[in-house]
């Protein structure tokens, strides 16, 4: 049963957890339920990913077949998905129960669970439906879970970065709402499958070219792409540490996968870059991001801002990867999903581990901190190399792909740029890291982050080189899912 | 032109006067007319659940909540600036769809493509297992999953609700609102 | 103006909400089932339901609607109705059918016995989540 | 005849629309949504009767009942400023 | 030991070391006896590779894909042989002597010091024997990040304002230059294996072989070619024992290194001739060995003086590469080990002089040979040796290189060679003749009083100064070892 | 543009008038409410494009054979019902951070709020 249901599995189990969790008032039981579920669904993804990277894996739900019924297709793509965020759910749940819980209100820690595994339910639903309809749903299941998880925040600054990601993000599902009932009405279908097959028949109308810009506007606000991003930077600051790891590494990622999704296997590259020419509008956005996000980030006085920001600038990688729509990019779009999920889920978690200790994130207050909290510190040091891509790092292999994409397609120009802003990446990490490194701490005790924080932060951090040395499930699947897009369309 | 399309311009009027009105109270109430209207709109397309669940919802919950949150807030818009960007984009943004829109069936066209591709055979489903509302099979059989979904947000929505307002309502005094406590977390 | 009564001893309310409540919900029900056949299902007496729940609370005070569905109800009554659709899922599963996927339930009924159950579990949920939230709204403003 | 019917609820429904938003006491509002309501459950009787749906009736019962429950709900708003207790809140 | 073993353990011993290191901090005695033991068990295992290469073998090492197509490989041919042999071989005498200075000048940190500069070495053997761009790369940008310790080792202002300008030169350029050739090699190319000639040939033509090459003689931030050069006399700042390694024992040397490398392995030397795409890199090479001369004239801080001379000592090399003839190619590989063994001697002395007399201007060093002898013979070796007058090894890598500019008709270059050893003449000898022949100006208190260096620093000095009398001598060898490289059978 | 897609038309006029009150007012409650509408006009986007016409609600009367009555189409009222679910759910959850945020602020104005936080820091 379990065998043939894997990808209902994967979805259904933290969705009905997550009620169960309701009646759990005991912390520690509801706890051990979240992490056990995150740690269940990660093995699904896990056995899903060893059978969809060579054959993709098809689900009918309620039995209905594909045009009838909404269908899963568990694909090299998708599975990379539901690697990512079943992955980083399974790190940072176990993550010290200080920091994430603190601002919940008194004996409600288990409906913060429950709140948590719908937002990675409803991220790895997005990621794994075949149905355009049914994205939408998850999307929105993802959404809500996460405005709450970010109105948690401990400052009340949480509360409006909640509620202005609550509005842009409900018009940016609407949005992505509009464009598929445009599709919808085109084709007759909701199936993905089935509008690939009847879309090309009216390509070319002014309604085709609205939706998909539509698709991509919404998607491009979730994503928080150059002009579209002002939610973002507030959202990660404010939220619980946890939180801010967990949806930076995961939320922003899903939105890539609907724009890819919707691009390469609804519209079809011949005709979102070979009539429309999307790359002209893409590409030079995704170079603003790339340099506006780096150099606003060098100028941050608290971390997590910093790192947001920073956020902002990798998904102008992703998008540029995107747009070289040629099988180096688009591996290096999708790798670079995956690599920075870790990195900075990492690094989010290791500014968790600094704020439980010093109390701040402020950067300015943290001098010395290398002497303080060693671990944390040289955690810092490694995520922040991975960030500006040193090579054995995760950061690494993405640039190279990203480059080699661009020079395939002939942009040289452009391939100078990725690696010129990823030395702005240099003065950021290590604007903070002489911080560390260099100035006396003024109280010299040491105040090293408790076991069970440190152990998270450092798998993720060690994943970092993990993913920089040992490819085949980064870069192989990336590259594989890449092709399949390229394939077909 | 059929009744609809006068309804409409009854509706949009409403809209712009919600967006003219600075009294919030009575904004909430054209906002009960306007939920109150397009749900009767619905019934004259043929939406009959649509329509039920837009009446139910629009005019009966979303009425009282926005009361409930108005009695906890001002009932006074205070006046802003007039601001031109938010205009231009959405005319922009109109102009944008009327663009996209053109060559689309126009209403109630028998020949448009969505008519002849999945529905018939949904309807014929329903025929073919005695239920006989249609909406009713394809929400809760062919589309199943999608209502397990929607049944997710609103319990999701209740959680954090729940989440947010549960705990005692924390009124923070002046001193306090003054300290800065941007992002810090406090240990213990 | 000045005298303000309770609005429990308007004695047109009192009555009138007496009255309509237990009405309320029977036509909650009969939304609930006949929305194979009309239109309804269970989201929309889910609401009905929780109307006739607000309306009490409006009528005789939060207090007394609190007494007579208390909040942890609701609580839980929303986690089950979710539990109810999935728990059909996974029955479905179980019995070695997709998720879902009705058939298995019984070898001539099963689509109908399948949406009951899913219609129940929303029915279920809408409920207690919009009178929660009505709940919750309210106490706030109570302070 | 259909049509008939629809100018006239029209007429009133904007009669009644130009009340809402003209105001000007809460009271007038208050009344004239209630008014709006009322002419909804009219429409959706009368487009029902005459397409031959009747169960659509059963619609037009959901409306004078959420109409209903509004209303108390605004009054009670108006009266106390809350929705919940039975204690006046703030005057209005 | 087989080769394959070799190859894993002369990697593996500097990161045993390291790790050896920080395990025994708290005994200063026991880490560097610990440091020691790596050093001579590291050049023990690269010398047990010489008898291999030099009888043609090939040996390789392959660890593992990190890409497809991309892999962490090793092989060692006879250029790589000669990097792995200066670097591992100076390693034991640069910790000898850095024993004695860190103790000397009483530095902190002292264990953070020694691991890093075991993890520079592990690095810098990676470099050299690397079997394609790729691992180069890697290894690369580990020795840049594990030598920022050692160049803000004091932590002050001054140390990470210079660390600032270390990483930006090095991180930028290689990062914007050396990867995005490297990456475009790969895109035209499909692979980054190093062939013995080259594996560009066809695939690439005039202007666009101009550009790569331009992007990767830029991109080698570490072979200082103008104008990337500032960092080198900015790192400066660290500890002398730190400065032999960037200036001697890997870091230049990684730099002129890795140009050597692709310019024989990866462009071949015959094709980048017949494409003439390498005329301009002689011009600027030029420029910088004649500029960079002239600068270290002017300077009367010894160290950058002799920062400056490193500069101008790089571009010999880099102008030999760009000549592209066999007997260039080989002359300025033997420069690699020539340079580092006279250049590192020059620090060396440098050091004492700071250790035994505080002092660091060439002004102040009047008469200082009386005083510390063995030093200042030392130093004069070693300028000998930078200068290119035999028996010196400098003469035979500047003799070969002057005959590979004259082979290929670049008459001005040979006599650019020329002229830049009448200029280093011009720089060095001022300091020898000021040390034993203007007698000290005695200071008025007697305070000033001093002998020579401690031991552990004199010993390697005179060890180096006669190491580069040894290599006038073993020319020959290193000189048949190299021709295969050139496509000349042994 | 013609009259013929007069549903188009009046969807987004709705349309652009929902997203005009959330993007221009500052009244948080307010801009609640331009969301609502911006999710209506999305939602008579579907409705209209499921109608036939001389077609009646898909619901099979009890005497029809299936066949002879002319539908509309069910499937965009079943989105839509998912829609609107998907609106009250949202609602619910912006009104209530607007409590929590007039209880930390003491006032529910975008611009006062700004204002607020900019003199926090300084």
């Amino acid at each position: 049963m379990i065998q043939s249901n894997m990808p209902a599995l994967i979805i259904v189990t933290p969705m009905l957890v997550a009620p169960i969790l309701v009646f759990v008032r005991h912390r520690i039981v509801a706890r051990v339920l979240a992490i056990a579920t995150a740690w269940w669904c990660f093995y699904l993804a896990v056995s899903m990913a060893g059978v969809a990277q060579d054959t993709p894996i098809a689900y009918d739900m309620g039995g209905w077949e594909a045009p009838l019924g909404i269908a899963y297709t568990v694909d090299a793509f998708s599975s990379l998905l539901l690697l990512i965020v079943s992955g980083i759910a399974s790190v940072v749940l176990p993550f010290g129960p200080g920091s994430a819980l603190l601002a919940i209100p008194e004996g409600k820690n288990n409906l913060f669970y429950a709140s948590f595994l719908m937002c990675m339910a409803g991220l790895m639903g997005i990621a794994i439906t075949g149905d355009l309809f049914n994205v939408f749903v998850f999307l929105e299941i993802s959404s809500l879970a996460s405005y709450t998880l970010i109105a948690m925040g401990k400052s009340r600054r949480a509360l409006m970065a909640a509620f202005s990601y609550l509005v842009m993000g409900t018009i940016g599902g609407t949005f992505t709402l509009l464009g598929i009932g445009m599709v919808y009405q085109l084709t007759g279908t909701l199936n993905m499958a089935d509008i690939a097959q009847r879309l090309p028949d009216v390509i070319d109308s002014p309604a085709t070219r609205v939706a998909l810009a539509l698709i991509v506007v919404g998607g491009s606000i979730k994503l928080a792409v150059f002009p579209l991003h002002q939610w973002l930077p507030n959202a990660y600051t404010y939220a619980p540490s946890a939180v801010s790891a967990f949806l930076a590494a995961t939320g922003t990622k899903v939105s890539y996968y609907v724009i890819v999704r919707g691009i390469f296997t609804l519209f079809g590259v011949s005709f979102v870059f070979g009539t429309l020419h999307l790359e002209r509008l893409l590409v030079p956005l995704a170079l603003l991001a790339m340099f506006v996000g780096s150099t606003a980030a060098i100028f941050q006085t608290d971390l997590k801002r910093l790192l947001a920001y920073s956020s902002i600038a990798q998904i102008g990688y992703m998008v540029l990867g995107l747009a070289m729509a040629n099988q180096a990019g688009l591996t290096g779009g999708i790798v670079h999903l995956a690599n920075h999920a870790v990195i900075k889920g990492g690094l989010f978690l290791v500014v968790a581990c600094i704020t439980y200790r010093m109390h701040t994130s402020k950067i300015d207050e943290l001098g010395g901190l290398a002497q303080r909290m060693p671990l944390t510190a040289a955690a810092w040091l490694v995520g922040g190399l991975g960030m500006i891509g040193v090579p054995t790092t995760a950061g690494f292999i993405s640039k190279w792909y990203l480059v080699m994409g661009a020079i395939d397609r002939g942009w040289y120009g452009i391939a100078f740029a990725i690696l010129l802003s990823s030395l702005l990446a240099v003065v950021y990490v290590w604007r903070v890291v002489e911080v560390f490194y260099f100035r006396e701490a003024s109280d010299k005790s040491n105040l090293e982050a408790p076991a069970d924080m440190l152990v998270p932060t450092w798998f993720l951090i060690a994943m970092t080189i993990v993913f920089g040395l040992y490819t085949p499930w980064s870069a192989g699947l990336a590259s594989k899912a890449a092709a399949l897009l390229l394939a077909a369309s | 032109m059929p009744i609809e399309a006068l309804l409409f311009v009854l509706l949009v009027v409403l809209a712009l006067a919600i967006a003219h009105m600075r009294d919030l109270f009575a904004a909430a109430m054209l906002f009960s007319i306007f939920s109150l209207l397009s749900a009767g709109m619905f019934t004259l397309m043929d939406a009959v659940d649509v329509a039920f669940t837009e009446a139910a919802v629009g005019a009966g919950i979303s009425t009282v909540l926005i009361l409930g949150t108005l009695a906890l807030t001002s009932n006074e818009e205070r006046n802003g600036p007039f601001r031109l960007t938010p205009l231009l984009v959405c005319l922009g943004l109109g102009a944008t769809l009327i663009y996209g829109t053109r060559d689309l069936p126009v209403y109630g066209d028998p020949g448009a493509v969505v008519h002849h591709h999945v529905a018939p055979e949904y309807i014929e489903g329903s025929h073919n297992i005695h239920i006989p509302n249609v909406v009713t099979t394809v929400l809760a059989s062919y589309r199943g999953y999608d209502t397990f979904g929607e049944t997710t947000v609103v319990f999701t929505a209740g959680l954090g609700v729940l989440l947010l307002l549960g705990g005692a309502a924390r009124r923070r005094d002046p001193e306090e609102e003054a300290a800065p406590q941007a992002t810090s977390e406090v240990t213990s | 103006m000045k005298q303000h009564m309770r609005m429990q001893d308007k004695i047109i309310l009192r009555l009138g909400a007496k009255f309509l409540v237990p009405f309320i919900l029977l036509f909650a029900f009969y939304v609930q089932f006949h929305g194979d056949f009309g239109p309804g299902g269970g989201f929309q007496a889910g609401v009905i339901a929780a109307a006739a729940f607000v309306l009490y609370g409006l009528i005789f005070g939060l207090d007394t609607a609190q007494k007579v569905v208390p909040k942890s109800w609701l609580e839980k009554g929303m986690a089950i109705g979710v539990l109810v659709y999935g728990g059909t899922g996974v029955a479905t599963m179980l019995l070695g059918g997709n998720f879902l996927e009705y058939d298995v339930l019984h070898h001539h009924n099963g689509q109908h016995y399948g949406i009951i159950a899913v219609e129940a579990g929303v029915g279920i949920a809408v409920t207690c989540t919009m009178t929660l939230l009505y709940y919750l709204f309210a106490e706030r403003g109570r302070r | 005849m259909f049509a008939v019917c629809m100018v006239g609820l029209l007429i009133t429904m904007v009669l009644a629309m130009v009340r809402a938003i003209a105001g000007p006491t809460v009271f007038d509002r208050i009344l004239a949504a209630n008014a709006f309501g009322t002419q909804t459950v009219l429409m959706i009787a009368v487009s029902g009767f005459l397409a031959g749906r009747p169960e659509w009736l059963d619609l037009a019962l959901v409306y004078a009942l959420m109409n209903f429950i509004g209303v108390i709900a605004v009054l009670k708003f108006v009266r106390f400023g809350n929705l919940a207790s039975d204690q006046p809140g703030r005057p209005t | 030991m087989t080769p394959e073993m070799a190859i894993k353990l002369s990697l593996a011993l500097p990161l045993f070391g390291a790790a050896g290191v920080i395990a025994t901090g708290k005994w200063p005695n026991v880490r560097e006896a610990v440091t020691m033991i790596a050093a001579f068990l590291t050049f023990g295992t690269v010398c047990t590779l010489y008898p291999v290469v030099a009888a043609g073998g090939r040996p390789e090492l392959y660890i593992g894909e990190v890409l497809p197509g991309l892999a962490i490989a090793f092989k060692v041919e006879p250029l790589g042989m000669l990097f792995a042999l200066v670097a591992s071989g100076l390693w034991i005498l640069t910790s000898i002597y850095a024993v004695g200075y860190m103790r000397g000048h009483h530095e902190k940190n002292q264990t953070r010091f020694f691991t890093c500069f075991a993890l520079a070495i592990s690095a810098a053997l990676g470099i050299a024997f690397s079997a394609n761009l790729f691992a180069l790369f890697i290894f690369y940008e580990i020795l840049t990040f594990s030598t920022f310790p050692l160049v803000t080792h004091h932590g002050d202002a001054k140390a990470i304002r210079s660390g600032r300008i270390y990483l930006g030169v090095l991180v930028g350029t290689s990062v914007a230059g050396l990867l995005f050739a490297i990456i475009w090699t790969y895109a035209i190319a499909g692979t980054l294996d190093f062939t013995p000639g080259g594996i560009l040939a066809g695939k690439a033509s005039g202007n666009g072989v101009a550009l790569l090459l331009a992007l990767f003689a830029f991109g080698t931030g570490k072979a200082a070619l103008m104008p990337f050069h500032k960092w080198l006399p900015n790192a400066m700042v660290a500890p002398t024992p730190v400065s032999a390694l960037l200036h001697a024992v890997a870091v230049v040397k990684a730099g002129v290194f890795t140009i050597m490398k692709v310019v024989v392995y990866i462009f071949g030397i015959e094709y980048l001739t017949d494409q003439g795409a390498s005329q301009w890199l002689m011009w600027v090479a030029t420029y910088t060995l004649v500029v960079s001369s002239v600068i270290a004239l002017t300077k009367d801080n010894l160290k950058a003086r002799l920062a400056y001379s490193t500069i101008s000592q790089l571009a010999y090399i880099v102008l030999a590469a760009a000549i592209a003839t066999p007997a260039a190619v080989v002359g300025g590989s033997m420069h690699i080990a020539m340079h580092a063994m006279g250049k590192i001697t020059l620090f060396f002395c440098a050091g004492s002089i700071m250790v035994g007399a505080h002092k660091t201007n060439v002004s102040q060093l009047d008469g200082i040979g009386h005083r510390m002898p063995f030093t200042m013979g030392a130093f004069t070796l070693g300028s000998l040796s930078i200068i290119g007058l035999p028996p010196m090894g400098g003469a035979w890598s500047k003799w070969h290189m002057v005959l590979g500019a004259a082979d290929a008709d670049q008459m001005f270059f040979a006599g650019v060679y020329m002229l830049s050893s009448l200029l280093s003449i011009a720089y060095l000898m001022p300091i020898v003749g000021r040390a034993f022949f203007i007698a000290e100006k005695l200071p008025e208190a007697d305070d000033h009083d001093h002998g020579e260096a401690p031991l552990l620093c004199v010993i390697p000095s005179v060890l180096t100064g006669l190491g580069t009398i040894v290599l006038f001598f073993i020319a020959e060898p290193l000189y048949q070892l190299l021709l295969p490289i050139v496509g000349v059978a042994q | 543009m013609s009259l013929d897609q007069w549903h188009h038309i009046g969807s987004i006029a709705l349309l652009c008038t929902g997203l005009y009150i959330v993007i221009s007012r500052d009244n948080l409650v307010k801009k609640m409410m331009g969301l609502n509408i911006f999710q209506v006009a999305v939602i008579f986007f579907y409705v209209t494009m499921g109608k036939v016409t001389g077609g009646t609600a898909p619901i099979i009367p009890a005497d029809a054979h299936g066949h002879e009555v002319l539908y509309s189409n069910p499937i965009p009222h079943v989105l839509m019902l998912t829609a609107i679910v998907v609106g009250v759910a949202t609602t619910a959850l912006g009104l209530s951070l607007i409590v929590r945020i007039q209880e930390a602020y003491g006032t529910a104005e975008e611009d006062e709020i700004v204002r607020l936080d900019l003199e926090e820091i300084g």
